[in-house]
């Protein structure tokens, strides 16, 4: 019964393939991935307008106001009626913008996002697209985002959009390579890069009980942390969102957009954020394996999407929380800390690895960040002590 | 590997490229050169080196084209609108293809269909990056480092 | 009918003539940086194509070489945009007719 | 505690070192723990010596070795040992006695020394030294403690070290020393190469044993003569006597201990040590180099004796007799009497020490001086000195009967006369029985009797720390004899390994009159000279000695010491320093030279190289880049700069090579 | 993998880099901790070491120039063993001497690599590129850092070893044309019977034996030592006379004595004489000096001539019996390693006297012991160690050496004697006129020994006294190769 319902999706998907049984074989696989494609379309814009008004009413809770709450029942249909709202808005382009770039800049970042979203495994057999690069796949896609937002900036001909594809451009770069660098002690212990395996890796419980996901290890959880935050960055969301700083330059590279064409960098951010949490969660949560074993019965893919989710929760979490950095101080993170940090990861994981994996593994490279997280504490330690402020004109 | 996809694919790669050697405007140019080379890694694909085709599209778009297009933002003061194609600079660029054509046609050997390989694996590259390859893997890494501290140090401020 | 090795050689052949027209026909940096990365595009094509027409043998050396011919490219890209850079901020131009000289 | 003794012998030397060791590292104000802890040390070096010499009286004849493995070089061992029999047992005991004696002296004398702490840890160095010396069982262990001795010798000589004239004497000292000590040397390397083994005593292999010395064959005579050459050094004997006299500059209880009692006795030990090898085929009790020592030590004896008449230093006169006395002893073991000698050097460590303090104890009440014409009239002030010191006087005179160097000489004499060789050495002794009599009256005149003069007016008695030492030395030197005397010899018997039985006839023998005349006489002359010494007399005045006054060529022949170090600085030093400046020129000017010819050679060479260069390859050369540079001015013209010329110009060879190819298709 | 030995000559290499990349004023405490490192390596070295065995071991063997016979070739019998620890031992205590900028450090560690390979290096070809290697480091420290003179000095120094090492090589070309082999154990083996014939093996013993002889120096070829020592910095002469002269020494050693042990023996006589003359001479011309830096110079040059007199008694003994040859052989080295630690020692001394003063003649001190106890203390025990005095290391291998050579021969020994006189005269002299008398105005300020000086000195004098007392230590280094050596020439 269980197994039935775990593989529903596939089943349909086989069963409206078999209606196609006399035609050649690579219309097939065509008609196959067109399937796959509109699943995925349909799955996740859902999701980006759910998103988008649950984010916009778990801050509103954050904030100790109500949110949308008019349109429709507890403000549900607010998307909707965005939507058209942007879609019938006019579609303004600057007189002196370089117009094809400007036209492409949205259709690009869009076309990234999804197909990043192409190679996460959403449950038991039912990865869209199982290359054998997957997750290099994933961040070659991912690095055409920051041509794009250049494209947007450069296309749009105005100063603000201009820095803000700069200062996007520059936080992405940095954190792209401890972005990677995270990626990369998984990737040595499961030995590929196929993210199928990655999860499979991860099916095994210990004792029976705890799963064997990696962020249950020391380098895991690490690593896991700093992917995280660099996911955070990669996808311009609070506390990193200076590239589209309203108060400083308005809305960076999207100023010069309006209608439908924001709307598009508008899910394009989203999707990106879907995808880097849908990565997180497969690199380090397990993927769509239950966190316990007794709990096995529940759907695969539901167990994907409620990591998925709960990492949403977080970032919203965090966008309600935190106030936006500086650009200096994004950027001495990233190189100072986040990258030694990163580098220090995948030692701990060979040092796991060669420890035999067990608990010496664990206890081991448990010791070596530990070192290098004091040394880097202690060597970028400012000195610099906190007080209370205080206001000289404001009393 | 169909004669379909490779006609499509040439087709895009060689107009991105023609495009990027002769659009005046650099902008444009560079998102064209980007084109061609992911044309150039479709290419790869078609050829069965997915990884490599992966990792040139992850370096050249995500890297060198990006790189690209900050050096045109830094030195924006001189993108002016340069010449298309002068026409020895063309007249010699198709002396070259002439010549190099001529030499592919006239190579019988080289007039071969593909054979049947067997999948080269990401498991396999990395095996051999780690073996046969050891050294050269090395040196570039070395050779990356070298050309990281170099570029910094070429792009710091001059003391006055 | 699948293409030959042929094709794909006339391909890259193209390829690197495109390169070298925009490295010979540029005046400015950046272009003929462009140029030279096309050219060497052209080359790994070369190399994965010549790689898998090739009699399958272990290890899979076309690829290496043009796994490290990327690496070096992008060495190289780094290497040569922060040399525009310099040579901007220096004669205030990336236009290589006015850069002639041994001399800074 | 015997029989543990025995196992442990090298503790005996080991205390004395390491109480030094530990006074060494004291800071310089610690003047209690210094003395005291020399003093411990001493004492317990007297005990276990005590119990040492109680074990060797439990057997006959006994001999106890203890031999080690120091290192081993290549396949061979290098070996070491300990050993104690009587011969070493006196040693042990007299050096201990008289060395804690004046030990407990030097803490009146040097009281308020600013080195006092240094100087109680040389001392103790020196005593681990010399007992070290004494109970070594190989000629190698021996020589090494044999130098040490000689280095603890030095440093206090040198001890007072702003005195230039004490650094000279150390330095005359060391190095006069040092001149026998490689005589030594080499007689050790000859023995070791001969007999293969330095241990006195191994088992039947060692050196002094029938195997080994069968090896040694007739190279014997070569090897004690230079082992001699050692002793010669050490003891003083002529003609390296030089140095014992100067050595006086050290302080009065380092010239008690080192230059009088015990190192300078380490010769004649050493002699006594390695008897076998000097008699080793002898005839009739006499070799070649027994012969030399006993000429040796004659011409020693009378020497010395004859010059301490003419002396003024108090200190002086004590050090010359003491090489005419070691010259006795020298003559004693030459003619074949070891137990003589040996017991002639016992005494003499307690008497000579006891005079040498008591000449302490007179500085010391003289406030420094040490001039015997200032002196006088010291007998009243200076009771307990004086008769200590008479006592003592009466000992070195030997005086028969109630004094130990009475009995010694007896013997010595005794021997001497009995020498199947020759008889002039026995006349020669006699003599300097009479002279050393004479020199002794005349000190203890000029000291003790008559008026006070410009030192003594002040003078006064040491303190008991000072005399109490004083006492036991002399009572020492009046006990000792009742195992001297020829009715009951016990340490005669002792050494020579004969049961020992009383027989009271023997005391009184005709020789004993002849002494007591002879030591009679010269006393008489003595107190007959110089009964007004010091004072106005006749014609002489106040400050002129009797004998200068008499004889003053011959006085002053005999007050510079005959004038061998003045001999020696014409000849040896003179020779030597100028052979170290003719090396040093040969070095400068002739080897360098030499090379730097060779050097000049290399530079005509070289000039003549030049020329050709210059003349013939040069210039072709110039040519050649001339024209060179004329085909680069031609070339530079296509490097226009214009990169993108470049690459075209590429792409055209790029061209030419394809259609090259295609021709050659 | 590199190995232990390897590793050692890496290791200040490796440092000398290092000390550019820190800063100036680091360089000395990172000279030291490299010496640090490589004392670890050296006792790591002695660890591994079977010093029960005989020949070479922990050999590392790789080809280099296949074509010439070179190859790098390294590996440690008892006598390498035992100088790779004396340079392990005065590099460092060179090091605390003096202050020193960063290029001084840096050519004394690339000296200290250059002795490593020299005293490990198994190969002639090898051999000679440390050799000559060690050769422009010290030329360049006398050159820069030396005192007056140093011009001429640095000169001479180079231009007279650098020409003995010609001589050498050519002397070695001839045996590699003829036999075809740089490999030290090669030639040794072919050496019994004869390595060339005729007027060649003439000519390549003497091209040898001038090249080992200057560097030793032996009589007459000493000229240049004491004036480079004399203008050499303090820290350079203590590694001159400690670790560079053994060079020389232990060319004789392991080249020469083995290679021609026949011409040696036809022409034994008249060596043997020149190393009576080397010390007894030496010490003669080293009385006349005024200087103290001289004079210790040429104090070296005596010392070094005794383990002349028992290298040479050791060829000569055409039938010498084993004890005789085993003890000059043994106390040769040992002599190697005493004169090593005790004259670095006394040129610290005096290092330490100029620097107080500005001046090192002999005249220009007096009355120290009343002002400095403890420096003229240790300088004391130094001078005396070196004068052979028994308890201290230097009569050990002393006695070894006469023993050996006097039985061999006999004469040529006993004139030897007159060295070790006249070596005491020198040395009661200096410390007469340093030490005693009345303290001389100049020296009024003088401060005695600081801690840090104290720290240079006393565990090198401790050394002295330990391998005085109980030298079995040092014996067991190389025991077995004295055994292996002794028996190729009886």
């Amino acid at each position: 019964m269980s197994k039935s319902v775990d593989q529903i999706f596939v089943n349909a998907k086989q069963w409206l393939l078999s209606w196609l049984m006399p035609a050649p074989a690579w219309v097939v696989q065509i008609v196959s991935s067109l399937i796959n494609i509109f699943a995925l379309l349909a799955v996740f814009l859902t999701l980006f307008a759910l998103m988008s008004v649950l984010e916009r009413k778990i801050l509103g809770r954050i904030q100790n106001r109500y949110g949308p709450n008019r349109v429709g029942p507890f403000g549900l249909l607010q998307p909707v009626a965005d939507g058209i709202k942007m879609l019938i808005k006019e579609d303004i382009v600057p007189a002196r913008a370089d117009k094809l770039v400007h036209f492409l800049a949205p259709i690009l970042i869009a076309a990234a996002a999804i197909l990043a979203l192409g190679v996460i495994p959403y449950g038991r057999n039912m990865t869209p697209f199982t290359i054998d690069g997957g997750i290099l796949f994933f961040f070659a896609v991912g690095s055409t985002t920051e041509l794009a937002v250049f494209m947007a900036g450069w296309g749009s001909n105005n100063k603000f959009s201009m820095l803000g594809a700069m200062r996007a451009i520059a936080q992405m770069i940095s954190y792209e390579l401890p972005l990677i660098i995270t990626v990369l002690p998984v990737v040595m212990v499961v030995g590929a890069l196929v993210p199928d395996r990655i999860v499979a890796a991860q099916a095994e419980y210990t004792l029976g009980v705890v799963p064997r996901w990696f962020v249950f290890t020391p380098w895991g959880a690490t690593a896991f942390i700093l992917f995280f935050v660099s996911g955070l960055v990669e996808s311009n969301r609070t506390p990193f969102d200076v590239p589209e700083g309203e108060s400083e330059i308005v809305a960076g590279h999207m100023t010069e957009y309006s209608g439908f064409k924001y709307a598009t960098f508008f899910m394009a951010e989203y999707i990106g954020m879907f995808a880097i949490t849908g990565l997180a969660a497969t690199l380090f949560l397990g993927g769509w394996h239950s966190p316990l074993s007794v709990l096995e019965f529940i759907p695969s893919y539901v167990w994907f999407f409620a990591k998925l989710s709960a990492l949403l929760l977080v970032y919203v979490w965090l966008r309600g929380t935190l106030p936006r950095t500086r650009i200096d101080q994004i950027m001495n993170f990233a190189w100072k800390f986040i990258l030694p940090m990163s580098f220090t990861c995948v030692i701990a994981a060979a040092v796991w690895h060669y420890a035999g994996r067990g608990l010496r593994g664990w206890l081991w490279s448990f010791v070596v960040i530990a070192i290098v997280y004091t040394a880097l504490s202690m060597l970028l330690d400012t000195q610099r002590k906190f007080a209370p402020r205080t206001y000289r004109f404001a009393e | 590997m169909s004669s379909a996809a490779f006609v499509l694919i040439a087709m895009v790669t060689l107009a991105a490229a023609l495009a990027a050697a002769t659009l005046q405007k650099l902008m444009h140019a560079t998102l064209s050169f980007a084109v061609a080379l992911v044309g150039v890694a479709a290419f790869f694909f078609l050829l069965g080196a997915e990884f490599v085709g992966l990792v040139l599209v992850f370096v050249y778009i995500g890297a060198v084209a990006v790189l690209i297009v900050f050096t045109i933002l830094l030195t924006r003061r001189d993108v002016g609108k340069d010449r298309g194609a002068n026409w020895g600079g063309a007249l010699l660029a198709v002396a070259v293809f002439g010549g190099l054509a001529w030499a592919v046609f006239k190579t019988q050997s080289v007039a071969i269909g593909a054979p049947h390989i067997r999948a080269l694996t990401v498991k396999r590259i990395g095996e051999a990056l780690m073996t046969s390859y050891v050294w050269p893997l090395q040196c570039v890494g070395l050779l990356l480092t070298a050309a990281l501290i170099g570029a910094l140090v070429l792009v710091m401020e001059e003391k006055r | 009918m699948t293409p030959t090795l042929q094709v794909f050689l006339i391909v890259s052949a193209a390829l690197f003539s495109t390169g070298l027209l925009g490295a010979l026909s540029r005046r400015h940096a950046i272009f003929i940086l462009i140029g030279i990365e096309m050219m060497l595009a052209a080359a790994n094509l070369n190399f994965i194509a010549f790689w898998r027409f090739s009699p399958q043998s272990q290890p899979p050396t076309g690829v290496m070489i043009a796994i490290f011919s990327i690496a070096i490219a992008a060495a190289e890209a780094a290497v040569g945009l922060a040399l525009v850079i310099a040579v901007y901020r220096h004669y205030r131009t990336t236009n290589v007719d006015h850069l002639d000289q041994l001399k800074g | 505690m015997s029989r543990w003794i025995i196992d442990h012998l090298w503790l005996i030397p080991a205390v004395p070192f390491a109480a030094s060791l530990v006074i060494l590292s004291l800071p310089n104000g610690r003047h209690k723990s210094a003395a005291l802890l020399a003093v411990a040390g001493q004492i317990a070096a007297l005990v276990m010596s005590f119990f040492a010499f109680l074990a060797t009286l439990q057997v006959s004849g006994f001999r106890a070795v203890q031999n080690f493995t120091w290192f081993t070089f290549g396949d061979h061992a290098l070996r070491l040992g300990w050993l104690l029999d009587p011969l070493a047992a006196v040693m042990l005991i007299m050096i201990t006695l008289v060395g804690l004696c004046i030990f407990v002296f030097s803490i009146g004398y040097m009281a308020g020394d600013k080195n006092f702490v240094r100087f109680f840890a040389y001392l103790s160095f020196f005593s681990g030294a010399m007992l070290g010396l004494v109970i070594s069982n190989s000629l190698l262990l021996l020589f090494i403690c044999w130098e040490l001795v000689g280095l603890a010798s030095y440093l206090l000589i040198g001890f007072w070290i702003e005195r230039p004239s004490a650094a000279a004497a150390a330095k005359k000292a060391f190095i006069t020393t040092r001149i026998g000590d490689l005589g030594f040397f080499l007689g050790l390397l000859w023995l070791y190469g001969r007999s293969g083994n330095l241990l006195f005593y191994d088992g039947g292999n060692g050196c002094l044993e029938s195997a080994g010395l069968a090896m040694l064959g007739a190279s014997a005579v070569s090897v004690a003569l230079l082992i001699f050459c050692g002793a010669v050094g050490k003891s003083g004997q002529f003609p390296l006597h030089v140095w014992l006299p100067d050595a006086m500059e050290g302080p009065t209880p380092v010239s008690a201990l080192i230059h009088a009692a015990t190192m300078v006795a380490a010769g004649v030990f050493l002699v006594a040590r390695v008897y076998p090898i000097f008699s080793l085929g002898a005839i009739d009790g006499v070799t070649s180099s027994l012969t030399v020592v006993v000429w040796i030590g004659v011409i020693t004896a009378l020497m010395a004796a004859l010059i301490a008449i003419a002396q003024a230093d108090i200190k002086r006169i004590l050090a010359y007799s003491t090489v005419s006395q070691l010259g006795l002893m020298m003559v004693s073991l030459g003619v074949g009497g070891v137990a003589a000698g040996m017991m002639h050097l016992l005494a003499h460590g307690f008497f000579k020490a006891l005079l040498f303090l008591g000449a302490g104890s007179v500085i010391h009440g003289c406030h420094g001086e040490q001039d015997i014409r200032k002196m006088g009239g010291l007998r009243r002030l200076m009771p307990v000195t004086f008769s200590t010191y008479a006592i003592g006087m009466m000992a070195l005179s030997g005086v028969p009967l109630f004094f130990s160097g009475g009995w010694t000489k007896e013997e010595i004499l005794h021997v001497t006369a009995d020498w199947p060789a020759s008889r002039l050495p026995y006349y020669f002794l006699l003599a300097g029985v009479v002279l050393t009599a004479l020199y002794m009256t005349r000190q203890i005149i000029y000291v003790f009797f008559g008026d006070r003069r410009a030192a003594s007016q002040h003078a006064h008695e040491s303190p008991r720390v000072m005399t109490m030492p004083l006492i036991v030395l002399a009572s020492c030197a009046i006990l000792f004899s009742v195992v001297l005397t020829p009715a009951w010899p016990w340490l005669h018997h002792y050494l020579t390994d004969e049961p020992a039985h009383f027989e009271f006839a023997r005391l009184i023998q005709p020789t004993l009159f002849l002494s007591l005349v002879l030591v009679g006489a010269g006393v008489a002359l003595g107190i007959g000279m110089y009964r007004k010494a010091g004072a106005q007399d006749r014609q002489r005045p106040a400050d002129t000695d009797p004998l200068e006054f008499a004889q003053p060529q011959l006085f002053r022949f005999l007050e510079n010491k005959m004038w061998i170090d003045e001999l020696y600085a014409r000849t040896v030093i003179a020779f030597s320093c100028l052979s170290a400046r003719l090396s040093d020129w040969m070095d400068r000017h002739f080897w360098d030279r030499l090379v730097r010819g060779f050097g000049a050679v290399g530079r005509l060479f070289g000039t003549f190289a030049t020329t050709v260069d210059e003349r013939g390859i040069n210039a072709g050369v110039d040519e050649t880049t001339v024209g060179t540079r004329g085909l680069g001015r031609l070339m530079s013209a296509a490097h226009s700069g214009q990169i993108q010329t470049y690459l075209g110009v590429i792409a055209i060879g790029v061209l030419a090579l394809l259609l090259f190819y295609a021709w050659l298709a | 993998m590199v190995g232990l030995i390897s590793a050692l000559i890496l290791i200040p290499l490796v440092g000398a880099l290092a000390l550019f990349i820190a800063p100036e004023r680091n360089a000395r405490p990172i000279a030291l901790l490299v010496n640090a490192v490589a004392a670890f390596d050296a006792l790591a070295l002695w660890r591994h070491f079977d010093i029960g065995a005989a020949g070479i071991q922990l050999v590392e063997r790789h080809a280099w120039i296949p074509a010439i016979g070179a190859e790098y070739l390294v590996g440690i019998d008892g006598l390498s063993l035992l100088l790779v620890l004396l340079t392990s031992l005065i590099i460092p205590f060179a090091f605390l001497a003096q202050r020193m900028d960063r290029g001084f450090c840096a050519l004394m560690l690339i000296m200290q690599s250059a002795l490593y390979g020299t005293f490990t290096a198994q190969n002639f070809v090898l051999w000679f590129l440390f050799y000559e290697m060690s050769l422009i480091p010290a030329f360049l420290l006398i050159k820069i850092w030396g005192g007056e003179n140093r011009d001429r000095a640095a000169t001479k120094f180079f231009l007279y070893t650098f020409l003995g090492s010609v001589a050498m090589l050519l002397g070695f070309l001839e045996i590699y044309l003829a036999r075809g082999s740089f490999d030290f154990a090669t030639l040794a083996s072919l050496g019994k019977n004869g390595l060339l014939t005729g007027k060649l093996a003439w000519l390549a013993f003497a091209g040898i034996f001038l090249g080992l002889a200057v560097k030793v120096p032996l009589f007459p070829f000493h000229t240049w030592l004491p004036d480079a020592y004399e203008s050499a910095p303090t820290g350079v002469s203590m590694v001159l006379t400690g670790v560079l002269s053994k060079m020389g020494v232990y060319g004789f050693a392991r080249l020469l004595l083995p290679l021609f042990p026949n011409e040696i023996r036809i022409i034994g006589p008249w060596l043997l004489a020149l190393a009576i003359c080397s010390i007894v001479f030496a010490p003669l011309a080293a009385w006349a000096q005024s200087d103290l830096k001289r004079m210790v110079a040429y104090l070296s040059v005596n010392h070094l001539g005794y383990c002349m007199l028992g290298l040479f008694a050791v060829a000569v003994s055409s039938v010498g019996a084993a004890i005789d040859t085993q003890a000059a052989l043994s106390g040769v080295f040992m002599q190697i390693f005493n004169h090593g630690i005790t004259a670095a020692a006394l040129f610290y001394l005096v290092g330490l006297l100029e620097q107080r003063r500005g001046l090192r003649g002999i005249d220009d001190f007096g009355g120290l012991m009343q002002r400095t106890p403890l420096l003229c203390g240790w300088m004391s025990v130094a001078m005396f160690s070196s004068l052979g005095l028994p308890g201290l290391n230097g009569f050990i291998g002393e006695f070894l050496i006469f023993k050996g050579s006097f039985a061999i021969a006999a004469s040529f020994t006993a004139i030897a004697v007159i060295g070790l006189l006249v070596t005491a005269i020198v040395f009661v002299r200096a410390m007469q006129a340093l030490f005693s008398g009345p303290l001389a105005e100049s020296c009024n300020a003088f401060s005695d020994l600081l801690p840090r000086e104290q720290v240079a000195i006393i565990p090198v004098t401790l050394l002295m006294f330990a391998i005085g007392l109980a030298p079995q230590f040092i014996f067991n280094i190389f025991n077995a190769t004295v055994v292996q050596m002794a028996r190729l020439f009886s």
